[in-house]
């Protein structure tokens, strides 16, 4: 943590980065993104297990983007994601410095984007271990059983929008939800427009998430919708043998192809 | 029990012009004529029109008070209830709520010159203020109407235009943008600040009545100003994104201000002590 | 069960597919009229949210065809939809939307009878599914019962 | 009227519940496998859950649903017609075990829905409704009820309001006509008060809302909102589980000819919620949002409202994903 807050402020005071995003404590004593732009307020800076959300969120929203050049903390859903923002031309890799950290919660030396390649290559790229035993358990039931299970939880969607909010990847000014001409997604929170919504906001992100969890951890009602795009990602690593955010130059997997993509139900 | 707010009235289109390529006026006639016979409304309310199916879309009345028996709106195709607006024909059902907001304060205006200045689609909320008081013509002094649009095709209500044009107690004049004129176009040639700062009208016993988009209201303000104009004596009318019209819904306010409810007519004395929100 | 006439829609290509069922017409091979064809200009066009839309307003089978791969008018429209059609064909089947219901299949321009297989051997699988309830008790249920005013 | 206050013991207290769930719907909170606390639609009693803090959720749907019809339509272009919501066929409705600060929002939601024009839907659901309270034994950091001028046992907004003695009885204090309606309809279940007070939380007052109404009123163009809402990442889940946000969309629903226009829930968070359909927005970015957010509750409402939009309840906060705190924002606010 000292090494954390010396490196912030360090980048601060030479002024190689106008603001560091990172976490703080507030005062119920959760963890939140922090901004700080004063080296004499590093101090403030935390890591810890508490500190949860994807700050990747932060490096295209417009406020942020207007303090200057940004150093981030990174863990390695973080990485992953600056590395598919980078990958679909949201962010430029040498405006931002990333202050890695590891899953030993130490300070990495991320020089430039190669290293944070190579560091990323290293790591366990599979959805988190519990996601993992929910899907599992997901997957050895009935289609019909399955489609009881999520039922239940879209009944509870208020579609507040929050996994799309806290979704790095969710950067689009006009969200297809919000589209009206035609209007693709019944605007209603009902069951129906729910599921659409899961449905629409998975396919969407299928390839490009990262697996950080960020969108179940996000709503306020509890639904589980990271199942949703992590199930996606393991099956675009099942069929197309790629983790999305491993490098600055991810190919779209739908809208790219190979000619040879193995398939089974196409007659 | 007392009636559903949200509920418009069956209003039928009786006439279609077709203004611009992509702007049309409805004349709307009650389907109910008892409604039609409890229904009035002032210069410079508006209302919510529905197209059932797609949503509803605000715009002032476009029609003078004192023409009875309909009501007319002039709406741009912009999105969803608009387009579908437009593919509507003669005879069809459309819905009206209505009418919402405040007026234009047309007695306090008695015995005075009126300077109506307007910008491309921004007309229609200024004509029903317009007929209204040129209905009551000996009511008012000098009636100068400066309206100006991109091209001489973006100039609505042309046959009015022609009609006011040729009216002795009527100054109108009208102008278009560099490069938007046409080879017959014989009105003035350049942006409404520029044309209004050459004719110069006098601010003497005057009220001026602006309306247009805010780059234009932005540019023509100090033009205003050098003019002599009071901040008290301009009004202009405003818009903000609107979904029930009587003070709920929770979108158009500009601080405390409910457009809605509060305007959606202004003295630009009242728009200073707004935050910029609008 | 036995009156049941399923509603199938059928979303095709302009080049091979839709051709295709020309020829199935032309040659006159008779096939069920269950199916609804929308034509698009390619497979690549057909959006995922389209086949939902056919469910939601009552479809109870889709069928989704276009050129083989490598025959696409457009060189890769094809190749593109595929990936999206495993995509979306394992989200559905995550979320327990019965992929039975929808047939993939490419037909060429030349392959007149072969269309009539694939929408006879559709519609006969979707009349032994049966209507498609749980979509349409879904698009139903539109509010809780206790604050519906309808 | 005078409130008259009775005792209702635990077991009881049950009856009560059979008692009222046998003559109308009742609509309690039930404990959920995630432990997360839910109103449900007639539940039964052994579900019902009375030691929570706060519900995910609060019961404004049960005056402000999520989706409200406003009417039925048929587009026959030259014949539409428009069928009327049968606002009488409203079911009668008991809200059971609803905090102070839920029940006091109902005044709120009031003032917005009745100020000027009356909203029928809003004042029929009211109307039809029976609020049984039940004062707070139990609160956390996220509460500050009393910074809004309610208190965790204020009967604000409830027909009976009940208190948890120490020994698990209630004390039940009947505050209206119609909670005088269900005494009567059950003497039997009620007792003679005892003396003793009822076990009742301590909520600290973090800040006085009168003194953030008159900060507010120059605090338009302050720095603040931009420095405190960077975190904001601009979805609605503040505003969707508030009890007192009442902001709404109106849209159109179409199957063929036949369609209704209903009301949804909206929030002023969401970027496109002013933007014009010329692309102009008058809140563009997510600081001037959060500022209409708070201008709205404490500085427009008590203006324009004559109510304070907030009761203090926390779910904004502790729903919050990015733990946007608005009492600390608050308390930041009258020292500005």
């Amino acid at each position: 943590m000292t090494n954390l807050i010396n490196r912030a402020k360090e980048l601060l005071e030479n002024g190689t980065v106008k603001v560091v995003i990172g976490y703080e404590a507030g005062p119920t004593g959760l963890a939140r993104p922090a901004f700080i732009t004063d080296p004499a307020k590093a101090g403030k800076l935390i890591y810890d297990d508490r500190c949860v959300q994807n700050l990747a969120v932060y490096l295209t929203k417009a406020e942020v983007k207007n303090l200057g050049k940004m150093a981030i903390v990174s863990t390695l859903p973080v990485m992953r994601s600056i590395m598919m923002l980078i990958s679909e031309h949201q962010v430029m890799g040498d405006n931002i410095v990333v202050l890695g950290i590891s899953t030993e919660k130490e300070l990495l030396d991320i020089a430039d984007i190669g290293v944070m390649k190579g560091y990323i290559e290293k790591c366990d790229l599979r959805n988190p271990e519990k996601d993992r035993e929910t899907l599992a358990m997901l997957n050895a039931l009935t289609p019909a059983e399955r489609f009881a299970w999520w039922q239940k939880e879209m009944e509870k969607c208020i579609k507040c929008y929050a996994c799309r909010q806290a979704c790095p990847m969710c950067y689009c000014i006009r969200c297809t939800v919000e589209v009206n001409q035609p209007q693709w997604i019944p605007v209603q929170a009902n069951p129906h427009g729910s599921t659409e919504w899961h449905i629409l906001r998975a396919m969407h992100l299928a390839g490009r998430c990262i697996s950080c969890g960020e969108c179940g951890r996000a709503c306020p009602v509890g639904i589980p919708c990271h199942l949703l795009t992590m199930q996606l990602a393991d099956q675009v690593n099942n069929y197309f043998h790629v983790h999305a955010g491993t490098s600055d130059n991810m190919t779209s997997v739908l809208s790219t192809y190979e000619p040879n993509d193995k398939e089974s139900f196409i007659i | 029990m007392s009636e559903n707010i949200y509920k418009p009235y069956l209003m039928e289109i009786v006439n279609i012009v077709e203004e611009t390529p992509d702007v049309r006026t409805f004349r709307l006639k009650f389907k109910n004529n008892e409604e039609a016979e409890k229904f009035s409304f002032k210069a410079g309310q508006f209302g919510e029109y529905s197209v059932f199916g797609e949503g509803e879309s605000t715009f002032c009345v476009a029609s003078s008070p004192t023409r009875k028996g309909y009501i007319e709106c002039t709406f741009r195709k912009a999105g969803r209830v608009t387009n579908s607006l437009a593919n509507l024909e003669i005879g069809d059902t459309v819905g009206f709520r209505g009418p919402y907001g405040n007026t234009f304060p047309i007695e306090e205006w008695e015995g005075k010159n009126l300077l109506y200045i307007a910008g491309g689609i921004a007309l229609p909320p200024m004509r029903c203020v317009i007929w209204n008081t040129i209905d009551l013509r000996e009511k008012y002094k000098d009636i100068t109407i400066v309206y100006g649009a991109r091209t001489v095709s973006d100039l609505v209500y042309k046959d009015e235009l022609k009609e006011w044009e040729d009216r002795p107690d009527i100054k109108l004049i009208t102008t278009v943008d560099p490069g938007g004129q046409t080879p017959e176009w014989r009105g003035e040639i350049g942006f409404v600040p520029m044309v209004l700062e050459k004719v110069a009208p006098s601010s003497d016993n005057t009220v001026a009545i602006l309306c247009g988009p805010p780059v234009m209201i932005k540019f023509t303000m100090p033009v205003l100003k050098k003019l002599g104009f009071k901040d008290k004596d301009i009004y202009t009318t405003l818009e903000n994104r609107m979904k029930c019209g009587f003070g709920k819904c929770g979108r158009c306010n500009v601080g405390k201000v409910f457009v809605c409810k509060d305007g959606p007519v202004f003295s630009y004395e009242q728009i200073l002590e707004l935050p910029e929100e609008y | 069960m036995s009156d049941f006439e399923p509603k199938v829609v059928a979303f095709v290509c302009n080049w091979c597919t839709y051709a295709g069922a020309d020829l199935t017409g032309t040659s006159r091979i008779k096939y069920a009229s269950n199916v609804k064809i929308i034509r698009f200009p390619c497979t690549g066009r057909i959006d995922f949210m389209l086949l939902l839309k056919a469910f939601a307003n009552g479809a109870d089978g889709i069928i989704v065809s276009g050129c083989h791969p490598n025959d696409c008018h457009y060189t890769s429209g094809n190749f593109h939809a595929k990936r999206r059609w495993i995509m979306f064909k394992e989200l559905m089947d995550f979320m327990g939307i019965d992929m039975n219901r929808i047939t993939f299949s490419w037909v060429s321009a030349a392959e007149g009878a072969r269309w009539a297989d694939v929408v006879n051997s559709t519609v006969t699988r979707i009349r032994e599914l049966g209507p498609y309830v749980s979509y349409k008790e879904l698009v139903n249920k539109s509010v809780e019962e206790e604050v519906k005013n309808d | 009227m005078e409130t008259t206050r009775k005792l209702i013991r635990k077991q009881s207290l049950e009856k009560l519940y059979a008692h009222l769930s046998g003559s109308r719907k009742i609509y309690a909170p039930v404990t959920a496998a995630n432990k997360q606390v839910d109103y449900k639609y007639n539940p039964p009693y052994a579900e019902v859950a009375s030691d929570h803090i706060r519900s995910t959720l609060s019961v404004k749907n049960i005056v402000f649903p999520k989706v409200e019809n406003l009417f039925l339509f048929t587009n026959n272009r030259t014949e539409s017609t428009i069928t009327d919501i049968e606002l009488f066929k409203i079911p009668e409705v008991v809200l059971w075990g609803a905090h102070p600060c839920d029940t006091a929002a109902f005044d709120v939601l009031r003032s917005i829905f009745c100020w000027d024009t009356k909203d029928e839907f809003f004042s029929q659901r009211v109307e039809k409704l029976t609020v049984i309270g039940f004062a707070c034994h139990k609160s956390d950091d996220y509460c500050f009820c009393t910074s809004t001028g309610l208190s965790p046992d204020s009967s604000k907004g409830s027909d009976i309001l009940l208190s948890r003695l120490q020994n698990g009885d209630y004390v039940a204090d009947i505050i209206t006509e119609k909670g005088n309606a269900i005494l009567d309809s059950c003497p039997g279940l009620f007792e003679a008060a005892p003396d003793e007070k009822p076990v009742i939380t301590e909520v600290k007052v973090k800040f006085s809302h009168e003194q953030v109404t008159a900060k507010l009123a120059n605090a338009f163009e302050h720095p603040f909102w931009i420095e405190n809402s960077l975190r904001c990442i601009g979805c609605g889940a503040c505003a969707y589980v508030c009890p007192t946000c009442a902001c709404f969309d109106i849209q159109d629903e179409t199957k063929g000819k036949n369609g209704k226009r209903y009301r949804s829930w909206d929030s002023c968070g969401f970027g496109l919620f002013t933007l014009h359909t010329s692309g102009h927005n008058p809140r563009q970015v997510q600081s001037q949002r959060w500022r209409q957010r708070i201008m709205h509750k404490f500085s427009y409402m008590p203006d324009r409202n004559e109510s304070l939009g907030c009761v203090g309840c926390g779910r904004c906060s502790s729903g919050c994903p990015v733990d946007m705190n608005i009492s600390e924002q608050l308390e930041a606010l009258q020292n500005i």
